[in-house]
Formats: structure tokens, C-alpha cells, sequence
């Protein structure tokens, strides 16, 4: 799986920045600086066991074991590592909750800043200039773009991941969930509901 | 070029357009984006670069490059850069590979297990910031105004609350000014805070029933207001 | 579109790199150039053209457009933009007029005597604003704040001069608030007051001896400091 | 005079931006809707008639004339009226002096204004991001890259032309100049000078 070694047959023609991206990477392997199967492993670790399942995991959680909500608003890293997640970008987690009267949402304005072991690698949108220009200065109007309208009694809580500090957006439990277990209430909470995009649907 | 109150500073700027675009909900396209993702994780963590990290050197593209360049592009742009700095490759390098692979030649992989497992380790672990002080300079429920101000270089505080007053809500913890820790300067860590201002305050009275903004501020970025 | 406050507001921005460059001392580099500039004014001047002016319309470009582009091709875009808006041209017709001059077609020229008298008299008239009031919002000596604000459209209230304290040196007179009057609003003139700004104030102490700026701010946005 | 007309024959091929305004021009003129020796007369005015040498005969007659210099620095409009200057871009024209204590500079941060009837229209760099960015921020060093450098004693008095109004730097007179006449005067001011980027030299 290593691009830059030939195994990748494109229908299209490679454009420029794909060929130095590939380049690149020959380049260094070549000289023995950087291992292919370290970069695959890499790739493969946000691909296969890093994403979105895991804080939905902690979401899932949370919302049947109040003492772990407890825990988890009070002392992110805690909580999440008490089910096995942690690393990079999220050393300093930050659970959020979301209630009816306050809505919270994610953005770095100044770069991109995620909490990776818990959700992955951002989608595009959460990285590219519109978002990262409007949801700290219109966000009614980002969130509509999402289909998410919220009342005028909602206090808009905009997080801009400025420091070191990673964040994550505990949705409010759906009404008509009262039977499901943890597992199946994990499933309702998609990666944009813990950016704070989207709500939680049955 | 350390002056970096650029582009990438966007907290309120228009004309970008929607958020929301056809294939945007995937964190990348094409099987090279996170190879250079991961590529930038190792020049860091096997000291291959030198000079601001990533984060920093992209913000030093040129404005227009910036925003023209995909996102990983601009990583790529900050992997070459790094390496270039220390001399670990050398300018001509990458488009001299460009043209071998153009030719057909094909390159063997290079494979070392061990990188690869002191890199999965590195992204496994967490490096909190040290514990809030008992006392800082400033405390919870304290009004502060964010100072008016010009940074030279890397900054994490951006130019949409400058001059803006809000209230401490939180002490984080403390880290070093990434001002001056980006650049290698040797300093002590400082508390930083949630702070949190009104939407009135930083945008005046807008279209949208107001809201809150919060943002994690150094010490440093801030006086009583 | 009225989104604008866009890249073209670059009062302290960092990373666009030196100003002195070579050939940066000449108004144009080729003949097309200046050809545009009065192909602008035409569509003013004899109305071909709707919507807001050729300046408004440069800021509601795509940033990373605007950056890109060289001067002139943003006055090529405004004019375009301008005639395609009034039904003047249509989308596609100068598509069509690149492939009839790549084909080899030459067009021949089409003289109005009548316009060209029309235009000169034009650019050699001034419309002064009119007189200062003799009772205004405020007054030579006053200190104000310029109000933190966020336009959704074209404004003359940079953003680096938002929140900061000036003091009113003196009132140019009283003209329509760009910001309504760019669009068509049909309102009455307020004054324009000379602000300084003292640059510690604006950016912090900075690495030069401190100096001062100056800008023409309309009543409108400002308050009382 | 006419591009889009076939009247331009260049060495390099036409860019695609060039070609764009050759075809606007010709659609206009083959539609009848805008003349070409219209655009040949707007061309002509700001490269024969309208330049830096009206601006350059308004500062020589301000260092011959002290009255004339009062009425400049009160009224602008009027005082270049009286030399047959004004129009379009000088509508509301305020002179600025500097003095052993004060440099001016003028600059257009948010787009490009410039006084075209007394300086005709603007050079590159004062239309760039460099000059629009920097002019503001970091005066001294913008003067430097110029060639000015000017004593910590000095206030610089930065003018960003965000109104209506358009400003001219009225430099001071060099010293050794007692005898010279106001023409021999005049051509020791550029352009540059009366942006506040340069001082008059003998």
C-alpha cells in the first residue's frame, strides 16, 4: 500500500502534488529515513482502529452511567482512557455537554486541531477555510448548512480549539432510546454529532 | 519569515462560501493525502526536520499558495520544508525523484518494524499540559480584556478577539507560549485559560441571536479588564 | 454574496513578503492592462454594467482568487461581473469572442468620437462630498472607539482599526455610508471624521518607535470612548 | 492602439488572462457599446496628459509660494484647481506636509485609492499586499526597503485613504535649492516622494 512504489493504477493521470507526495516518499525510503510499513501503519491506525467508534464509545457510555458522565465532564483524559483511548491530540481532552438550553460546537479557526484518538482525522469541511471563517461568527447559519436548526433558547456554545486543550460534544441522549443498550445507543452517535453539526437520530 | 498574522488566521472572514460540499464529509480524497500525513508524523518524531514545526511553516506559505493548496498539500509543503531545513534532503532532491518515477522506475519499499512501532507508540501517548497553579494571574469568573497585539510569528492568539473583553470560566493548566517555544526559546510553562466572550462583543450585533465563543488563552495574551 | 470581509482587508496581515520588487515601479506591465482599467470606467460612466461598482465586486471574488489574480485581472473580473449582472453580455459570449480571436479573426475597432468626450469630461470632473456640518456626532479633540462590528458587505472600516481608541483631528464632510449606499440604499450623508491612532494602540509596542495612523471613518462607525 | 483588435504582436503568446481582455474589448466594440478610441483616450490621458508631473508642479509652487501652501494645506481642491488640476480620484484632495518632525505616507489598505489627477494612476507596488499590509504595521520598515530611513525623532503619520479622501505628501524642500527655479524645483519631485516612499534629492 505504499504509494510512490508503483502500486497505485490510477484511471486518471497522477496530478502534480501526487507525484511529489509520491516522490517524496520514494525518496526518503530510498535513503532509508522513513519505513514504508511505518507509514502504513500509520495510515491503517486511522483508517481500521482510531475514528469515530471510539467516541461514540464514550458517548455510549456516558449516557447510560451518569457517574461516568461525571467523570468524563469533570476529567476528560481519565474518562476516556478508562475505556482504552488517549494518545495524540487528545492530551488535554474536554468533554462538552450538550443540554437543552446550550448547544456546543468544535472548530480550530487557526488550523485544524481535532481530538484524533477519539474521532480520526477531520473530515475536509472541518478543515477548510469556510468553516474555520464562519462557525465562530455565524454558526446558526453553519449548522443550517448541516440541517441542524436549533430555538432562539439555545445558547450557542462555539469552541475554538486555540490551545492544547482537544474538545468533544456530548449530544443529548434521543428521546425513545429508553430500551437500547450501550451498544446500540453507540451506534445513533455519529462522528459530526461530537463536533456538534449534527444531532443524534434514531 | 516569521510573520504569520496570515491567511490561515480565519476566525470571521467571508467569501469562502458553504461549508458543506460533496465530498467533504471524507478527511481525504486520495491515497496520497495520508501518507504525507503520516509522513509529517515522522519527520517530527524521528528528528528528521528542523526549525517551527508543521503547524508553523504552514502558516509561512505565501497567502495566495495557502489558500489555493489542498489541505494536505500544504502539509506536504511543510514536510519538504522541514526536511530541506536540516539538510536531510536537498533542494532538487524531490523533483529529481519526480522524473525517475515519471521514467517508470519503480522504487523497493524500506521496511524497519521498529519505526513503525515507535510511531504507533508516539500517537498512542498523551502529553498533558503540567497541573493549574493555585494561583495565576488571573481566576475564574475575573473579566479580561485580549491585548492588542502584533505577533511576529507563530501565534495562538487569533486577530478576531484581540481587544475583545470576556470572562475566565477555567484554568487548563500551564504550557509554554507558543510564541516563543516554537521557536526553540527556552521558557517556562505559563497558566492557560477558557475564556469566554459574547458574540456582541467580538461581531457587534449580528443577524444570529447571540452566542457564546470560547477560546483557550495564555496568560501572556491577556490583561484585567 | 455581500460577504466581505475578505482577504482584500489587509491592514497588518503578514506573509505577502517584500514591497519593493522589480518592475513594481511601473502602473502596468502590458498594453491589455491599463485597456481594462478604461473599460471599467466605461461601464460606469455609460451604464452598462449593474449591481454594486467594480470595487465592491473585486472583494465578493474568491479569496484565494483575489490572491492569485494580478491587478488588472481583477478589474477584467468586476467588469465581467458587472456586465454579465445587467444582461449587457452573456455567459459564454466572451468564451466565444477568445475562440473568433484565436481563430484569427480580426475585429475591427468602433470609434465614438461623442464617447470619448464623454468619458474625458467625466474623469476630469470632481464630486466633492459635501460641507461639514456645523454640528456633527463629534468633535475635533474627541476620543472614540471604532465599534467592533462584522459588515455582511462592503465596508471602508478595516478590520484592524475595529475596537480601537482614535481621537477625531478633523471632518472631512459628509457623504453616504458605503456600506448601505453601495447597494442602492437611498440615504442621507453623515459626516467623515480624520481619526488617529496611535499604533501602540492598534497593534501593541512593536519593534519600530511608535507612529500614528490615520483613516477616514464615517460617523456611523463609531462611539463615544 | 487596440487590443482584442489585432493590433498586438508580441514575441511571447498571449496569456490566457490577455486574451480574456482582448475579447472583452472586442465584444463591446462589435456590439457597439463601447468605442475603442473611447479606451484609447482614457489610455492617453493617464499616460501623456496626467502624471506625477502635476503633482510635481502643485509641490514646486507650494516651495515657491508660501501663500500658495497655506491655501494647499487648507484646501486642496482649490489650490490645484488654481493650476488646472482635479477630477475623477482627486475629489476631495488633502495636502499633507512634512516637517523636520513629520513624514507622511499615504496608503490604500483595503483596495487601491491614489490621487490619479495629480499622480496618474498607481504604481504595482502600491496596489500589492506588501505595501497594503505592511504600510500600516511596520512604516519604517516598508521606508527602509525605499531607502528611507528617517531619525527615531521622526513621527511617521501613516494615511490609509479609506474615505473619499486622497492625499498628496508635500515634501520639504532640499536644502541647497535657494537658486533654483520653480520648473528646475518641480522635476526634483517624484512620484514616490508625493506618496511619502522617497525624499526629493538635488
Amino acid at each position: 500500500m505504499s504509494a510512490g512504489h508503483g502500486h497505485h493504477h490510477h484511471e486518471r493521470p497522477a496530478s502534480a502534488v501526487e507525484l511529489r507526495a509520491r516522490a517524496l516518499e520514494a525518496l526518503l525510503a530510498e535513503r532509508g529515513l522513513v519505513s514504508t510499513d511505518a507509514i502504513d501503519a500509520v495510515v491503517e491506525l486511522y483508517e481500521n482502529d482510531i475514528g469515530p467508534q471510539n467516541g461514540a464509545a464514550v458517548v455510549g457510555r456516558a449516557w447510560v452511567d451518569d457517574a461516568y458522565r461525571e467523570r468524563l465532564l469533570a476529567d476528560g483524559n481519565s474518562a476516556i482512557a478508562e475505556l482504552g483511548f488517549g494518545g495524540a491530540e487528545a492530551d488535554n481532552l474536554v468533554a462538552v455537554a450538550n443540554t437543552p438550553t446550550v448547544h456546543n460546537l468544535i472548530v480550530c479557526t487557526l488550523c485544524s486541531c481535532y481530538p484524533w484518538p477519539l474521532l480520526g482525522l477531520p473530515p475536509t469541511w472541518y478543515k477548510s477555510p469556510p468553516y474555520r471563517a464562519r462557525a465562530v461568527s455565524e454558526p446558526r447559519a453553519v449548522l443550517r448548512e448541516f440541517g441542524v436548526e436549533l430555538g432562539a433558547e439555545v445558547e450557542i456554545r462555539v469552541w475554538d480549539s486555540s490551545a492544547e486543550v482537544r474538545y468533544l460534544v456530548v449530544p443529548m441522549r434521543p428521546e425513545g432510546t429508553e430500551g437500547m443498550s450501550e451498544t446500540e445507543l453507540a451506534a445513533l452517535v455519529t462522528r459530526d454529532c461530537m463536533v456538534g453539526t449534527a444531532l443524534p437520530r434514531l | 519569515m516569521r510573520r504569520v498574522d496570515g491567511v490561515h488566521d480565519m476566525g470571521g472572514m467571508h467569501g469562502f462560501g458553504p461549508v458543506v460540499e460533496t465530498g467533504g464529509e471524507l478527511p481525504y480524497r486520495e491515497p496520497w493525502e495520508p501518507r504525507v500525513f503520516a509522513i509529517q508524523m515522522l519527520i517530527s518524531a524521528e528528528g528528521l526536520g528542523a526549525g517551527p514545526g508543521g503547524r508553523a511553516t504552514r502558516e509561512e506559505m505565501d497567502p495566495a499558495h495557502y489558500l489555493a493548496a489542498s489541505y494536505y498539500e500544504r502539509w506536504l509543503y511543510s514536510a519538504e520544508q522541514r526536511l530541506l531545513r536540516r539538510g536531510t534532503i536537498a533542494p532538487g532532491d524531490v523533483e529529481a525523484m519526480v522524473v525517475r518515477l515519471e521514467a517508470g522506475e519503480t522504487m523497493p519499499p524500506h521496511a524497519d518494524a521498529a519505526m513503525a512501532e515507535r510511531i504507533l507508540d508516539e500517537l498512542r501517548t498523551a502529553h498533558p499540559m503540567g497541573p493549574a497553579p493555585a494561583q495565576g494571574a488571573f481566576s475564574p469568573g475575573q473579566r479580561v480584556r485580549v491585548r492588542r497585539m502584533h505577533p511576529q510569528g507563530h501565534t495562538r492568539c487569533p486577530r478576531y478577539v484581540r481587544g475583545a473583553v470576556g470572562v475566565v470560566e477555567a484554568v487548563r493548566g500551564v504550557d509554554r507560549l507558543p510564541d516563543r517555544a516554537t521557536y526553540g526559546e527556552k521558557i517556562q510553562p505559563e497558566p492557560v485559560y477558557s475564556v469566554s466572550f459574547s458574540s456582541e462583543e467580538l461581531w457587534g450585533a449580528g443577524q444570529e441571536p447571540a452566542f457564546t465563543v470560547l477560546l483557550d488563552l495564555w496568560a501572556s495574551y491577556m490583561e484585567p479588564a
